[in-house]
């Protein structure tokens, strides 16, 4: 842990990796780094591999080609890192409250009596609080709202402060107010704590506040930088292989198929556009 | 606390069973020896041999029970934990009785097992060892001793009912050497081996496949070999008599059955247990009668009844 | 030609009537069972699946206590059964998992009531023993009617409700949203399930209803996921799997020593268990063989990329 | 009620009701009623392979219970088990009559063990119950967390370091011993009931995991001795009572929590805003 710490050593270092899936190449020749306490959205539509770029990254999806190092060790997994997936369904039903599900992220794997302490107990609620969830502390988790939930899930990523924290879709069914209110708060957390956050997004426009660098997927491939060395017409033509515009309206970046290209069709079927109305 | 609640519940619950149960137990108060049969028919042993001196239960009475899938009640256990003498089959035919004398064991209590008295190893075949003419006399021979055993004063008493008891065994071997004489070599179809060692006894030549007969009495699956020897027995007349065990039945059973009546072959119905009102030896005589009469004219007995 | 097949096989195969029951009873009820089994599997109810097999054996005990016709016994208790499963209206799988386990712990102490009443009020009781296996060489011909009607009412119950639960398999709300009538479909191909069941319990055992109902249709979904051309791969599979088992338990006799011929239901049992091991063994290599075949390049699009940054 | 005879029973209910109401939890959070069903049924197989090639029944179904765990385990894919358990539970069922029909012997011991007789408790099965009844209780505290987590989020357990995998494997693993120590002696029936029925009724009832397993354990107890109590009432058979009185008890649990959510709110809790 120190010896990654001390140096300038990635916290995450991704080389000309490449995943095939059921015999489809779901992208190949991937290779960036990523810093500590830096803040890396992966935008691309849906399909283009984003979710199973965070399970290469944590290990349970084996690469076809290149490496993977996630501090230091061939592969993720472990307490300096913290994970939400997706979809996460929670039955109603469970004999389970917010807290004791942030307490798993803290001692989930352990194995031992489960007794847990007074110790342990703060820190699981200076996580909620972290979060803004203390007042979800002892309601059920099935019960809560989808925004709710993912609130707890976040406190319950952050619980063993993690050097890294992997984040799919954490925006997707929230209301534009949570929206904002969750990327100021991860943006708050990962600055305070020197945290890495990788963060999966169709929409990169509610993150562009806190984003360092974005890894944008499409067609297979990734192109890796800043957003305003990826959000280029140039660069996304590229990638996509076909004329893409990208047009930037009140500081929001829209990504459009070139008008009058030939073919349109070809882009409409991938492309990442965000249909939002113009403001 | 709350679950000071549940507790509470559960134990008047139990104790609403408790006052149910009245908290009878066997007592010996009437001066009689407490004894038990597994099966009925060794529990009429146990009274021939006894007589008054004895208060006989048998477990499993009910000839219209399946007795491989019984299942033991509190009063049974507690009849058990009281009994001083105890006779069974063996052979795995009472295999929960093994497990309930394990469990009520108490010092003084002689257990008699037809399957030990016979010297039989575990892999005999066939465990309806109770039509077998050479089994009873020996099993009443070793009751006799038990209750000599435990009441030595009535040693004359016992002795003279067991002589009875012989005795009257003859009235089966006779019935059976009578069969054998007017039908040798007489050939029958069966379901289960249930009477295959009185059959054995007059010599008969039981056609039915043992594979089949073995699936029949396993709850397994019968081979297509074995179905179409056994129908051919039946749709060709190839058998006098079609020996058919009217305790444990299933649609393969029935499905012989008529088949079986349909040809005009006779039935002759065998059971597991004693039927009412029947003693052991009635029952034994009353089986070959069946048969011998099947032999004789043809004619079916579907039920042995009073 | 005819002496070397003389020489391997026993022979009379085609000859013996109870062979020709066993392929024609046993081959109807897989074809069934292996339609109802798609959607089974589909939905997670192997459990509800296997269940009514034995609940329905309840039924039949329970209608041998009342002197009621075995089959009407089976067929009512196994509806019913299925019925109560769906209404207790739970559609997550692990719930739904945990409600099918608690009514069929219910149906179990049934039995277990009936096995006691029949002690004391003097009845037969082996049935429920007798069906768990079931005879497949040995089916009582009065039974082929009604099994062959209620057979085809599975079936067209199923094909009735096969496009909602199409949909509803992808999403219970966009299903709705539809208008399909999630809750009907489900009652229906409950209801279907439990004929197809019962009427395979009936005829050739609880066991052979398990394994024919789950087996051919998991091997299908293993190998394609589109549901019409599941149901035809189940359908030789349960069929092809049936035939094979009745002929290698037919041959065993001749093989085996003291004629102990193997039973049917394990060797059917065990065919299909293979089958869905091979379907699993080649699906796990196939996707290893992809992946070491390595990566299909898309063009050269990263090249261009990085020459661009 | 309480005669000698009886303490055995008493103690061998007491423990089995113990040892089911802590596995049986973990039978219900991770939806696993069917594998609780197919495991002690399909070593019936075991018992028949055993009596064929001469060794203890008992040792046989402990084999067979120990082998099914671990093959569904192994071929269960992302949780969804339910059709292999099914096929293996028809493979073994369908090898107990192939090795009954091998035998060609009686063969009603095979089918005793399924049946149990829980009022025919002898010393030396007690010492066998106590000892695997402990193994398996300790198994599920020692693990407790890590089956609770891998059971709920299995994506975030095994980023976390616990294997959902290596979960599934010991689980179905603590299930089989506690199986195999209960069954001859309740019987399947009454263990598969006890497994299912309290522990459902619990984690409808309990808020958190721990209470669960205290409600389970108590649920489980109160409902052997109440079944034992009015089995000696009766002469009703134990299975039956302890069938009916655990599905009763899930019942009611769930209508309980029905009825107190009507009358607490008119809304759902979840409509609540987020502050």
């Amino acid at each position: 842990m120190t010896a990654v710490h001390g140096e300038r050593e990635p916290i995450v270092r991704i080389s000309d990796a490449a995943v095939v899936l059921g015999g489809r190449t779901v992208w190949s020749q991937v290779g960036f780094d990523v810093q500590p306490g830096e803040f890396l959205g992966l935008i691309g539509t849906n399909g283009t591999g984003k979710t199973t770029l965070l399970r290469a990254i944590l290990g349970t999806v084996p690469l076809a080609e290149g490496s993977i190092q996630v501090l230091g060790h061939a592969r993720g997994r472990g307490h300096d890192l913290g994970y939400v997936p997706q979809k996460v369904v929670v039955d109603p039903d469970l004999p389970l409250r917010a807290r004791d599900v942030v307490a798993l992220g803290l001692d989930g794997a352990k194995v031992g009596l489960p007794l847990r302490t007074r110790s342990t107990w703060e820190r699981v609620e200076r996580a909620l609080g972290a979060v803004d969830a203390q007042d979800l502390s002892e309601r059920r988790i099935g019960r809560l709202s989808g925004g709710q939930q993912q609130r707890v899930l976040l406190a319950q990523s952050l619980v063993s402060d993690p050097k890294l924290v992997l984040l799919d879709e954490p925006l997707a069914n929230l209301d534009p107010a949570s929206v904002q209110e969750i990327v100021a708060l991860l943006g708050r957390i990962s600055r305070e704590r020197n945290m890495a956050v990788i963060l999966t997004a169709h929409d990169m426009n509610p993150l562009l506040p806190v984003l360092d660098r974005i890894v944008y997927l499409a067609k297979g491939h990734a192109a890796v930088g800043t957003t305003q060395e990826v959000a280029r017409t140039d660069v996304l033509t590229r990638l996509y292989g076909s004329p893409i515009e990208v047009v930037t309206v009140h500081g929001r970046v829209v990504i459009l198929p070139a008008s009058g290209a030939p073919d349109t069709e070809a882009v409409h079927h991938s492309e990442p556009v965000q249909r939002e109305p113009l403001p | 606390m709350r679950y000071g609640r549940i507790i509470g519940a559960a134990l008047t619950l139990a104790l609403l069973g408790a006052g149910l149960a009245g908290c009878s137990t066997n007592t010996q108060a009437s001066g009689k020896i407490v004894a038990v049969g597994a099966e009925n028919q060794y529990a009429d042993v146990i009274r021939s041999i006894g007589g008054s001196q004895v208060k006989v239960t048998a477990i499993l009475s009910n000839p219209n029970t399946d007795p491989h899938s019984f299942e033991a009640s509190p009063k049974l256990a507690s009849t058990l934990g009281s009994a001083q003498l105890v006779v069974r089959n063996g052979l795995g035919y009472d295999d929960w009785l093994t497990k309930l004398l394990k469990g009520t064991k108490t010092s003084d209590r002689t257990v008699i097992s037809a399957q030990q008295v016979r010297h039989l190893p575990d892999s005999t075949k066939n465990p309806h060892l109770w039509y077998d003419p050479a089994t009873m006399p020996a099993v009443a021979t070793r009751i006799a001793a038990g209750l000599t055993k435990i009441r030595p004063a009535k040693k004359a008493y016992f002795a003279k009912n067991l002589a009875t008891f012989t005795r009257s065994m003859s009235r089966y071997t006779d019935a059976l050497a009578t069969l054998k004489a007017a039908h040798p070599g007489l050939a029958v179809a069966a379901t289960e081996p249930v009477a295959n060692y009185l059959l054995d006894a007059v010599g008969a030549d039981i056609k039915t496949p043992w594979s089949l007969q073995a699936a029949i009495m396993n709850g397994t699956d019968p081979s297509a070999q074995d179905s179409a020897t056994q129908e051919r027995l039946f749709t060709s007349r190839e058998v006098n008599a079609f020996v058919y065990n009217e305790q444990v039945t299933s649609s393969l059973t029935t499905k012989y059955r008529k088949l079986a009546v349909a040809h005009g072959i006779p039935i002759v119905a065998v059971y597991e247990t004693m039927p009412a009102g029947y003693g052991y030896v009635d029952w034994m005589v009353a089986e070959v009668h069946a048969l011998q009469k099947a032999a004789d004219s043809g004619t079916s007995t579907q039920k042995l009844a009073r | 030609m005819t002496g070397i097949r003389m020489g391997i096989f026993s022979g009379g195969f085609f000859t013996t009537e109870a062979v020709w029951t066993a392929l024609l009873v046993g081959g109807f009820a897989a074809l069934v069972a292996a339609v109802a089994g798609v959607f089974t599997v589909m939905r997670g109810q192997s459990f509800a699946g296997h269940a009514l097999a034995d609940l329905g054996a309840v039924g039949g005990s329970g209608a041998f206590l009342l002197g009621v016709s075995q089959l009407w016994g089976f067929v009512g208790a196994g509806v019913l059964a299925a019925i109560v499963l769906e209404v207790i209206g739970l559609h997550r799988v692990r719930e739904r998992d945990i409600a099918t386990g608690i009514v069929f712990g219910f149906g179990l102490g049934l039995t277990a009531l009936f096995l006691y009443l029949g002690t004391t009020l003097g009845h037969s009781s082996n049935q429920a023993v007798a069906v768990l296996f079931g005879s497949l060489f040995s089916i009582d011909p009065g039974v082929v009617g009604p099994v062959i009607g209620l057979g085809v009412l599975s079936l067209a119950l199923v094909m009735l409700v096969s496009r909602w639960l199409s949909l509803e398999a992808l999403d219970a709300d966009i299903a709705r949203a539809r208008g399909v009538p999630v809750r009907l479909a489900g009652v229906l191909f409950m209801v279907a399930l439990a004929l197809a069941v019962e009427l395979t319990a009936l005829s050739i055992g609880a066991v052979l209803a398990t394994a024919l109902l789950i087996g051919p249709a998991a091997c299908a979904l293993q190998v394609t996921s589109r549901i019409p051309r599941a149901m035809w791969v189940a359908v030789v599979v349960g069929v092809g799997c049936t035939v094979l088992g009745i002929f290698i338990s037919y041959e065993s006799y001749a093989w085996s020593p003291g004629h102990r011929a193997w039973p049917a239901s394990f060797c059917i049992v065990a065919i299909v268990f293979v089958c869905y091991l091979s379907t699993r063994v080649w699906n796990t290599v196939s996707a290893a063989m992809t992946r070491r075949r390595g990566v299909r390049r898309v063009g050269q699009v990263s090249e261009r990329i990085r020459e661009g940054n | 009620m309480f005669a000698p005879f009886m303490t055995d029973t008493w103690i061998a209910a007491t423990i089995v009701a113990l040892v089911a109401g802590c596995v049986g939890v973990f039978v219900v959070l991770r939806g696993d009623a069917f594998l609780a069903h197919a495991i002690p049924h399909g070593s019936f197989a075991g018992a028949a392979g055993a009596i064929f090639f001469g060794l203890s029944p008992l040792l046989g179904m402990g084999l067979a219970a120990a082998a099914a765990a671990l093959v569904i385990a192994v071929l269960s894919r992302r949780g969804r088990r339910d059709a292999v358990t099914a096929l293996l539970l028809a493979l073994l069922l369908g090898m107990g009559v192939l090795f009954l029909t091998l035998s060609g012997q009686y063969s009603n011991q095979a089918y005793g063990l399924l049946f149990g007789q829980i009022l025919g408790v002898s010393k030396g099965e007690l010492v066998w119950v106590v000892l695997l009844g402990a193994v398996s209780i300790a198994g599920i505290f020692v693990l407790f967390r890590p089956l609770l987590y891998t059971s709920l989020l299995p994506e975030m357990a095994a980023a976390s370091g616990a294997a959902p995998g290596g979960m599934t494997v010991a689980f179905s693993l603590i299930l089989a011993l506690a199986t195999t120590a209960s069954v001859p002696i309740v019987g399947a029936l009454l263990m598969f009931s006890l497994l299912v029925g309290p522990p459902a009724a619990a984690c409808v009832l309990a808020v958190t995991p721990g209470r669960a397993l205290v409600w389970s354990v108590c649920g489980s107890l109160g409902i052997v001795w109440a079944s034992i109590a009015i089995s000696f009432g009766t002469d009703l058979p134990v299975g039956f009572c302890v069938a009916t009185l655990s599905g009763v008890s899930y019942a009611v649990a769930r209508g309980w929590v029905r009825a107190r959510r009507r009358m607490t709110q008119t809304g759902r809790p979840d409509l609540e805003s987020a502050r």
